[in-house]
């Protein structure tokens, strides 16, 4: 750190979110509808259930893993809760805490074959990504799942999405304006909260970091290595599950057709996160700013009326744009 | 110009697009349909595309209310996540229609291409040309609601003529479709070499099994029966020898149009009735050749049914050049 | 008549406001040995990475062979024939390849090498040159499966092979014994006598008297001497080096306390011979042997790596059954490693954080870190053990070599415990910080045991109250570190003595 | 290596092959139609492609890469040579060179972001990737590329799809049996041959692996790092655009698709490429098995009439289980 704070410097910290800064003027001047707290809650929870993921994958990356399975958890979670609810008429409780526990197991499994079984973090979590997406479609036989269904068995499912459910992800709680906060989006930053507290303040964050960086030396100085990095896949596939809660919540029913796109924009919410305030590493701040940007990127082009494909192409284009910015400096102040 | 307000001055009418699905030539000649009438209309246009994400196509709802758009045109989704912003956008005074999903809304008129017709329209046919009794192969990914709605008519064809065979069963949504579509058709063409008729009742995967068809050297044995349509299916069942016997459609454009006819009904008073269904067309590969049809454009001029659907019509109503 | 091979002129060099080469001239002459002195962070290993175009200086100039020669990356300066070891020893291997690429490596970045490998012909090349610095492991090995030494013969035998008109070594036998330092002393040689140009860095004096031409000095990134004279006046030089008169260690032996760890019938392979040894409260012992005789291997078994072939490990009368350095940390056994790139150092770390790692839990509350304890932790042990750095939380990778490794003894000195294991902790380490480590070590050794792996018998000498040798996994020699009998020490250190005895006892006589 | 040739040594080598085999025989039996050579040449037709793309990532893995990009060089491939050929009208012979410019151009990009720009694979193939899945889309405003198919200008596409271009798709050589052998069959062959001939016998593959396994060692052993990467990611786009190229010729014309599902199956042919002969490093011939495992896995679920879900259950099962066992055992191995 030198002492002349000069432009570079400042060009490095907070050139993603001087970018960041200058799409929400551009977008509140010409985009119509796009200024305002109901638009900024829409962008919050359009990002809450990607973000919530990218968090996840950001404690693994922290470790120097990476987990593909994410995707595949949070629909299995989105089955899972709409089977407990519809098929075994649970309440919405043991449904959440049957999700929870189905997360933290397969962050469990991707753990030990990590650590255990020493297969490659990126192979393993595939393995267990295509394991999962075709479990979560065997015990309906590949259908979604909702109330009046007919199963396999012949009966039809009596079972619904109890009322307690959908307030997880219907609910908005009163914030200066009626209706306004949605329990997505403080769930969101809650656990944005927690992994950036853990991260950051924690030994376990700072230990987890150690690894990242070296894990012989890590072991070697007496961290139980094995215990963080399945600690990180299990903190991940609890995240993920989350994620799959919220999503069964909003939609009221089991689709199996949802979360496709879950685990490239959460993979690309972390990624980005490394560019925030110069990082260059994962970080639980700049993930969920990185997820925010996409949401703001993605609300901004909707509300200007922009057709589908050109969203794709400005968010790589400006994804480029601001990598390009923030690391080819970084890297030539490291000379 | 003669048209009774609030669309007397069309300027000042918003109409949002809410859309669930929207990669493909279907939704985007779907699309064109929806601009090409709101154009005509001249009413202003917005598009929220929630690209295949139920949780955010809800939320979009919300965000074309905050908007004040005055009325709200939902193409798909699930039932369960648009049923509550459906009846917001209905308790905020805005007119809604709904496209290909039921929201379960007595205010809400249901815009349907009848999936179910579809079906059994193609099957109806396969049944004409090969008899009732043949071994087919069926071409099916469960949880995809209009393929759920098409399975309907797959099995009541079964149920009702036991000499239909079932031999195998497969498809898949993995991309491209057309392409993995045709590695599986493949193999079970293989498998059961004594196949005579491909329901695959989703053009992608008609393609797919077309391209097996024609690697496999069959295709003087089977026929193809699908549903839908585009330029690029009108080439592929006019190749020489195709096996792609039939496909029933209805025009994406028209039901895009139709949307927002029933729209602008509501928008002045009217009623367009609880259900405005756009009927469906069995288009045939003779029917291709004899009348030598190129792409949709032609298909248009040559089908009159297929060019406009009488649904949803008013006499003040202007209609998109043509 | 001199004739200069490698002229440097008013070389300048900065990063950031840390200015670390100030107007350094330099003359390399064909047919003679260099050896370059300075404290860690003198600016040593930058000067050697601008010559062979790692860095640019920011000004000044270098002339080669009577051309201006501006390296922009390290290919420009291999063209030209001048060949680097570096000093960091993972800069020199590729560890998932075998020892014949390795060996092979810079050929295969050559046009001349052709398109396709010929895997006989790469092998016989390979032994060649290995041959030349007396390597004598399998070339199929993956370098993965060696250790540093092995790396690091490896690094100077390709160098070697190169046909170098300059070589620079950056303390190439800082992982070595003596045995292996010979082998490249007598290539040197032979270098010298074709007239090589040769910069050598190093910290070991026992290098330097053995082969020294000249002998340049740098202080804070300048030239603070210059010694050409025959008989080299190794004094003056440490002088100026260091700034001041360099004072005689005297270790004075301590009085023992209760005995802390002790060893019976140990057998660190099942054909080695029993091990029955003592170590004591007080008392800082040495271990010193040849590259591969076991120090290392000890290390790992007290600190819970692995496990001897036999006999049992006493801690404080308790028995040792560690599994992992978790446990033994629990048990109050520390251990620096050998080899900091690999085992010890944490890039993306700074000072503090690479420093604190072990002991995080003293140093939080509910496990949330104690910032400001940290920093305050960090700094006294920065003077402490006096890292030359800018602040507390300089990244590690900006601070020179040696400073490294001090953070890295450092860390095992933040908290007391009952036995500290220091495996090579003086790698890269000039003469003046060791003895201001040594002299810490010694004064902090009350409360434990303290047991200090070198293969360097000067550091054994400088640190320790009693002094073992081993030789091929089993003791050979015992001595207290009072007017010790060097040659007897150097005979068993190479295993030239009788070891028939299956059992050897050690209880510090 | 021990001398002991003892059964863990054959375990890890042969393991994989041995349960490769496993499978080939036991759908030769349950499976009817499996055996012969008709089905043998399905499954390879089938992996063709994303074999060939596996091979792309496999040069992008030896430098210690990843390309995130390749499924959409692949379908942006597929409709950059519809576009020429039906709307530019150009031939066949243009329409591939243009495609495998293009592949070759991203693959330069990617890597120059990478090497000069600093940005982290990932992220930057991430970015290439979102930025070629709009692009793709805008010239014909998302719509499929057909002959007759009518331009945003309100024309008519005139272009047809020649029968040489088709030929690359649908032709088959005699072999033995009439018709037998695809083109993209023996594409896919010639490419895993020519990779695994570089990578393994020149010696710029031998610095390639180098570079992955220590890029500073390899730098400062004078190998140039940044061209031998950049020539990773071209390598790579190349061989996504050939995978694009039959793609097209395949179908016949430019079909909107995403390419996420060919970015996941041809990662995982990669990955188990390590799992082939226990290199436990990326490795052509083991990514070209790992493709061909798939295939016979696919094809047989297929003939034996299992759901679709069924396929990526099994999949990852026996992905997971495969992997364990070869891992697991390597690295026991290497205590
Ligand atoms: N990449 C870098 N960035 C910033 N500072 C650096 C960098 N490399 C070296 N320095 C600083 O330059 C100074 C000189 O370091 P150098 O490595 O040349 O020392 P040295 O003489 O080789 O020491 P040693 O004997 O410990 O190897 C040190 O203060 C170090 O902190
Ligand atoms: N944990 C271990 N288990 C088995 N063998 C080991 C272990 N550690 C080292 N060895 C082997 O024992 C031999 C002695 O190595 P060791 O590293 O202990 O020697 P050393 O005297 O410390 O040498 P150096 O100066 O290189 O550190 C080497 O051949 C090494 O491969
Ligand atoms: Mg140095
Ligand atoms: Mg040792």
């Amino acid at each position: 750190m030198e002492s002349k704070f000069n432009a570079r410097y400042l060009a490095i910290r907070y050139g993603f979110l001087a970018l960041l800064a200058g799409l929400l003027i551009f977008f509140s001047i010409f985009a119509n509808g796009f200024a305002g707290p109901r638009s900024a809650v829409f962008i919050f929870q359009s990002v809450a259930i990607t973000g919530i993921l990218a968090l996840g994958v950001t404690c693994t990356l922290v470790v120097d893993g990476f987990d593909l399975s994410i995707g595949s958890v949070a629909t299995s979670s989105l089955m899972l809760s709409a089977y407990m609810l519809v098929i075994l008429e649970q309440n919405a409780f043991v449904a959440v805490v049957v999700c929870l526990i189905m997360g933290a197991f397969v962050g469990f499994l991707n753990g030990i074959l990590i650590v255990r079984m020493k297969v490659p973090d990126l192979l393993a979590t595939l393995g267990m990504m295509f394991l999962l997406i075709g479990l979560q479609r065997v015990p309906t036989e590949g259908r979604s799942i909702s109330t009046g269904m007919r199963l396999p068995s012949g009966e039809v499912a009596e079972g619904v999405f109890s009322t307690s459910f959908l307030w997880i992800g219907r609910h908005r709680f009163d914030f200066f304006l009626e209706k306004l906060i949605p329990v997505s989006v403080l769930i969101f930053l809650g656990v944005a909260f927690l992994v950036w507290l853990f991260l950051e303040l924690t030994r376990h964050g700072r230990l987890m970091y150690a690894i990242g960086s070296n894990e012989r030396a890590a072991s070697l100085a007496g961290t139980n290595v094995n215990f963080y990095k399945i600690l990180a896949y299990m903190i991940s596939g609890v995240t993920a599950s989350i994620g799959g809660i919220l999503l069964s919540a909003r939609l009221g029913r089991g689709d199996i057709a949802s979360g496709n796109n879950l685990l490239l924009d959460s993979v690309a919410a972390a990624l980005i996160g490394f560019a925030v305030l110069g990082a260059a590493k994962p970080n639980a701040l700049g993930t969920a700013i990185g997820a925010l940007f996409v949401g703001v990127l993605l609300q901004g082009l909707t509300m200007m009326n922009a057709p589908y494909y050109t969203q794709d192409f400005v968010k790589g284009g400006v994804l480029v744009i601001a990598l390009v910015f923030t690391f080819a400096l970084t890297a030539r102040s490291h000379k | 110009a003669g048209m009774p307000a609030p669309l007397d001055n069309p300027g000042n009418v918003k109409i949002a697009l809410v859309r669930y699905l929207s990669t493909g030539d279907f939704f985007q000649a779907y699309l064109g349909g929806v601009e090409s009438q709101a154009a005509a209309l001249g009413v202003d246009l917005r598009i929220f595309d929630s690209r295949q994400d139920a949780a955010l196509q809800a939320d979009m709802v919300d965000q074309a209310i905050a908007l004040g758009v005055d009325g709200i045109i939902i193409q798909h989704g699930l039932t369960e996540s648009m049923k509550d912003a459906a009846q917001r956008a209905v308790d905020a005074g805005i007119k809604v229609v709904a496209f290909d999903v039921n929201v379960e809304n007595s205010a809400i008129p249901q815009v349907e291409q009848s999936d179910y017709m579809l079906g059994k329209l193609a099957l109806e046919q396969a049944i004409k040309d090969n008899g009732t009794s043949f071994k087919a192969g069926y071409v099916y990914v469960p949880g995809i609601a209009p393929l759920d709605r098409r399975d309907v008519a797959w099995q009541e064809v079964k149920t009702a003529n036991p000499g239909i065979v079932e031999a195998a069963v497969f498809g898949t949504l993995d991309n491209p479709i057309a392409n993995t579509n045709a590695n599986q058709a493949r193999s079970v063409l293989q498998a059961n070499p004594d196949i005579t008729v491909m329901f695959a009742p989703y053009d992608e995967f008609a393609k797919g099994v077309k391209i097996a068809v024609d690697e496999a050297g069959m295709t003087d044995q089977i026929d193809i029966y699908s549903a839908d349509v585009s330029t690029a299916d009108i080439s592929a069942m006019r190749e020489p020898n195709s096996a792609w016997a039939a496909t029933v459609a209805t025009n994406p454009a028209v039901v895009g149009e139709v949307c927002v006819r029933s729209l602008a009904i509501m928008l002045t008073g009217g009623n367009p009735g609880s259900s405005v269904i756009v009927p469906p067309t069995l288009i045939t590969q003779a029917f291709l050749n004899s009348e030598d049809i190129k792409n949709m454009g032609d298909l248009g001029s040559k089908m009159p049914q297929f060019q406009h659907a009488d649904v949803a019509m008013a006499d003040w109503m202007p209609l998109p050049s043509r | 008549m001199k004739k200069i091979t490698c002229k440097i002129r008013k070389i300048e060099k900065s990063f950031g406001s840390n200015k670390v080469l100030k107007s350094i001239d330099l003359d390399l002459e064909a047919g003679k040995v260099a050896v370059l002195m300075g404290a860690n962070g003198a600016g040593k290993s930058t000067l050697v990475k601008i010559l062979c175009g790692v860095h640019q200086a920011d000004s000044g100039s270098i002339e080669l062979f009577d051309q201006a020669f501006k390296p922009q990356k390290p290919v420009d300066a291999f063209k030209e024939g001048v060949v680097t070891v570096h000093q960091s020893i993972n800069d020199g291997v590729v560890p998932d390849l075998d020892v014949a690429s390795n060996l092979m490596l810079d050929r295969l970045t050559e046009k001349e090498f052709g398109l396709f490998i010929n895997q006989k012909v790469l092998k016989i090349n390979a032994k060649a040159i290995a041959e030349t610095m007396g390597i004598s492991i399998n070339v199929e090995t993956p370098v993965s499966e060696l250790g540093v030494a092995d790396r690091q013969l490896i690094a100077i035998a390709r160098a070697m092979a190169r046909k170098p008109k300059v070589l620079i070594l950056d303390e190439p036998t800082s992982s070595l014994s003596s045995a292996e330092a010979d082998q490249l002393f007598t290539v040197l040689e032979k270098l010298r006598k074709m007239n090589v140009a040769i910069l050598y860095i190093s910290h070991r004096m026992s290098d330097i008297r053995r082969i020294a031409d000249n002998i340049i000095t740098m202080r804070d990134g300048k030239i603070s001497g210059q010694f050409s004279e025959k008989p080299l006046d190794y004094e003056a030089a440490v002088t100026a080096m260091i700034g001041h008169k360099m004072t005689e260690v005297d270790v004075e032996t301590v009085s023992k306390g209760e005995i802390i760890l002790e060893f019976k019938n140990v057998k660190l392979e099942p054909e080695s011979s029993n091990i029955n040894l003592t170590i004591n409260k007080n008392e800082v012992v040495a271990i010193t042997g040849l590259l591969g005789s076991g120090k290392s291997q000890l290390a790992s078994i007290l600190y819970g790596i692995s496990k001897p072939s036999q006999g049992s490990i006493f801690l404080n009368g308790k028995r040792l059954e560690n599994t992992s350095p978790q446990e033994a940390i629990k048990d109050g056994i520390h251990m620096s490693p050998k080899d900091r790139a690999s085992n010890a150092i944490f890039q993306s770390f700074n000072i503090e954080s690479n420093l604190t790692v072990p002991f995080t839990k003293n140093y939080s509350w509910l496990s949330f870190l104690r910032f400001k304890l940290l920093a305050e932790v960090a700094k006294t042990k920065i003077k402490d053990i006096g890292i030359v750095c800018q602040s507390e939380f300089d990244n590690i990778e900006t601070l020179s070599g040696g400073n490294q490794q001090k953070v890295i003894v450092g860390r095992w000195l933040l908290q007391s415990c009952k036995l500290l294991i220091l495996d090579e902790p003086f790698q890269g380490v000039d003469i003046k910080a060791r003895r201001d480590i040594g002299k810490y070590i010694r004064e902090s050794a009350g409360e434990r045991a303290t047991l200090v792996f070198v293969s360097e018998l000067d550091e054994a000498l400088e640190i320790a109250d009693r002094v073992l040798v081993m030789h091929e996994k089993s003791f050979v020699g015992e001595h207290q570190n009072k007017n010790i009998d060097l040659e007897k020490i150097l005979i068993e250190i190479s295993g030239q003595v009788s070891t028939n005895s299956k059992n050897w006892n050690a209880n510090g006589i």
